[in-house]
């Protein structure tokens, strides 16, 4: 049974220093508030998992929670590059980063073995990439076929974290849009919190909604506008000036450091 | 009117491949602004399928990402992440891969992932996201980038996606299901694979340049087909479509 | 793109003897209608695969349509055995049915790797028990951990057919309820037909819907009434009191033989 | 009143066994019968999930199969086959399994596939369906049947689902993830597994059951437990709420 508790809370309770966690929404319903939690609590060590790395993991990287990557593809959706990763793996700034690096469908199947309690996933992927020395992976032949195929170590996070549009009284959670990974990041981790835009007193069925169960969720915890500047369906938009404006703040440590204590260390949880 | 730019008779190029009805699994940025042109003159019926989940989109407005919330309201069907890459490409249902590189070499493996050394890199790119099994299940991959000794080079610094590999037999050796890169579309000309060699060789060059200009911007001494054929001109159909395809930014400037 | 044809063009079109289909439709939206038409045409040596053989699996067996059954579970639910599909195992008649047996998890993941185009799948199953002398399983070790998994061959049917409450005039299909196996089965299979209860200009979006774009679907057949006496989520209730009155039908080889006759050879398509 | 049957005691029982709140694995006939007792009297929070992927189902009816309407009009969500066995049993999410069979064995092996020899057999069963997963991942699982030599056997004709396999050590030689057998509820009284032997073990008599009678009614020689205690007959509310469990069928008899 998921418990109600404040963002605060939620990340205290649940995340420790070098835990491995994994804030997932693919594009849409990204954990930005509970990313902003982490950085005010002072998280160090962490390995963070994300198949797409953006605006939230260079804030993460920027101001030095994380000592590990485990991603797809690391940018600036419509914009460019994250300079605060680049520089962690460039320069070592403010902290070195390590990476590993994997490919969507890898890391995709990786999380599902990770949901379905399987040590490992098999794809048809990365032969005849450079990616293999860089990612967990292995090959595998078919019993039946000899045919020989990739197989990927599964993700298994000591947190998942996501946002979703609505949870009910009990915990029981609803999103829908742009799924992406949200489940299996939440069914393949240790411990798990949900933040939402409301809580409400029912749960109408929406097309296309998955649902979580209140007993596979540890925590729920309301963060109106808690993606923003990713989109929640249904709720608001994407800010796409400001995945513009991140560019310039996050080319420039100091400015990156004025937004960070301005938006994040002295806001409100 | 018909001035028009190398990028326009890029994307118009780029367009012009896609067939009516084809499955196309779309990378952002250049290949989303190809495929949705193509939607927009000659190929209406084509099902356009981002690595987002989202299956058969119709988009008004050209995304900025690949999971824009009006790619999921314009879709037929919104798939889980998983779903998408393990049903769907992997399944080996799509007709078009569209991919974009930082890099390519002469057998059209491409590299989005980092230019220098991988542990000390000069630049990191974002890396493969979906590329590399794009360009390995579909069943013809479509690169567009622009030309140059930059991008087009003797040895790529990382191999993420496998055009050809090393040449005749690579694929196969590499149990790669899909066809392969069946056209390298650039803002100077279109390159294919030779069918013997696998090498790409200038096929096409656009109105108002010259082989000896490709050749120059390319990394490795680049082979020129036999029946060179020059582009057609972009039309004022085509170029119109490709003009009044706007990002919602670029209709609605926001704060 | 799925032609919108009749059931009896669309099964003289994509099934022939021989072949492997999966009529699937897991206790909802079972394609009788379908079953029927091929009883109607007198397909032979047909390898039928389906988790639940049921009462359209008996009737298919009774009429001597399969050489092979491959299954996980196979009764009339909340009624007891299967008298045909008995008496085939059991005494050969009217033609040997040779078994290949799953369990539900096993066949689940055979039919989503062939979805997916791999060669096996991988799962937590079957290890102590006396099925793997009776299905396609093997053994394989995790490259990460050393543990010993089940591998199971992928199903990959000639033809996998379906009940759908509804598709548009394109093809489209669309679903809802409980879903089964049903998108894996289309998906797995190298050709697909799909009855529904009516075609419509538009798919409303509907809560839990599945939707199979006309572009993965061979055919589509309207089929009004198709999964009687199975239930369509929408449409009309399951016909509880036909599945107790099977039970004394099959039991007798001739009650069996006119019902076949009355109901399936002498009715219309 | 005070009479019940047999039958009536062995629903009652395995009710019991049901906490509030827990996940429950649950088989069609006996298991959700006893299942549906539990959510109707001390158990309402119970979390039922069918094999169908109806999750959270809540009938006012008792099912006839494992995918009627009614548990997926009620259920939290409806997920597909693959998934509730891969994402949710094999996941490692379930508390309790609640399963049926024709045949057990001593270590509390089951047997629903056939009586006699596979290729020839006297009385070919349903077969296997979750069962041999849901008695391998689920934390607990809980078996109900009716007890006779026929039932309870030395040896199984066909082992479908795993309890406890040779003994001591087999689930961990397997790799099974689940707990196995924790109950064996009949309608003479209950067995459990002993902790050091694994071997099934008469623990519980139903009321006017005697020892004698249970071990007569076992095909191998039934070890007693020290502590042998007798079942609280079925109260009032139990049995009010058994008998008020109706398929739609009951409730209104169909033409």
């Amino acid at each position: 049974m998921a418990e109600i508790v404040s963002l605060e809370e939620a990340v205290a309770e649940l995340v420790s220093d070098g835990d491995a966690v994994a804030l997932e929404g693919f594009t849409h319903l990204i954990p930005h508030a509970a990313g902003h939690e982490l950085i005010r609590q002072g998280r160090r060590d962490l390995t963070l998992i994300r198949l797409t790395p953006d605006v939230v993991y260079d804030q993460l990287i920027g101001t030095g929670c994380a000592a590990k990557l485990v991603f797809s593809w690391g940018g600036n959706p419509g914009v460019g590059s994250l300079h605060r990763l680049r520089e962690a793996v460039e320069h070592g700034w403010p902290v070195p980063l390590e990476l590993e690096e994997h490919s969507h469908a890898g890391m995709a199947a990786a999380y599902a073995a990770g949901a379905a309690n399987l040590p490992f996933a098999v794809l048809r992927g990365y032969a005849g990439t450079d990616l293999p020395a860089h990612t967990q992976a292995a090959w595998i032949e078919c019993p039946f076929t000899g045919e020989r195929l990739a197989a990927v170590r599964a993700l298994r996070p000591d947190v998942g974290i996501i946002h979703a549009q609505r949870a009910d009284r009990d915990g029981n959670v609803q999103l829908w849009g742009i799924s992406g990974v949200q489940k299996e990041a939440v069914l393949a981790a240790a411990r798990s919190l949900v933040t939402v835009e409301e809580v409400v007193d029912e749960l109408e069925p929406v097309p296309g909604a998955v649902i979580l169960p209140t007993w596979v969720v540890s925590a729920v915890a309301v963060a109106a506008g808690g993606a923003h500047p990713s989109y929640v369906h249904g709720y608001y938009e994407r800010d796409n000036a400001f995945y513009r404006r991140w560019d310039g703040i996050s080319r420039d440590r100091d400015a990156f450091a004025d937004w960070i204590r301005e938006h994040v260390l002295e806001a409100a949880g | 009117m018909n001035g028009y730019t190398a990028e326009e008779m890029m994307a118009v190029a780029a367009a012009r491949k896609l067939r009516d009805g084809a499955a196309c699994f779309v990378g952002i940025g250049l290949p989303s602004r190809a495929a949705n042109l193509a939607r927009a003159t000659h190929a209406p019926g084509c099902v356009l399928i981002y690595e987002s989940g989202t299956i058969g989109a119709k988009p008004l407005n050209l995304p900025l990402s690949i999971g824009d919330g009006e790619l999921a309201e314009t879709a037929d069907t919104v798939v889980s992440v998983p779903e998408i890459f393990s049903y769907w490409l992997q399944g080996g249902r799509i007709d078009v891969g569209f991919l974009g590189a930082a890099q390519i070499d002469r057998y059209a493996n491409l590299n989005s992932t980092v230019i220098g050394d991988y542990d000390h890199p000069r630049v990191r790119l974002p890396g493969g996201g979906g590329a590399p099994e794009i360009a390995a299940s579909c069943k013809e991959t479509l690169v567009i980038l622009r030309q140059s000794r930059r991008t087009f080079v003797e040895t790529l610094d990382f191999r993420t996606s496998v055009g050809f590999g090393e040449g005749p037999g690579s694929r196969e050796r590499l149990g790669l299901t899909g066809g392969g890169v069946s056209a390298v579309i650039t803002d100077l000309g279109e390159l294919a694979p030779d069918p013997e060699s696998c090498e790409l060789t200038l096929t096409r060059i656009h109105p108002g340049v010259t082989a000896e200009q490709v050749v120059e911007a390319t990394g490795w001494p680049l082979r020129v087909a036999a029946g060179l054929v020059t582009s057609t001109p972009p039309g004022e159909r085509e170029l119109e479509a490709l003009r009044s395809l706007r990002t919602v930014e670029e209709r609605e400037p926001a704060g």
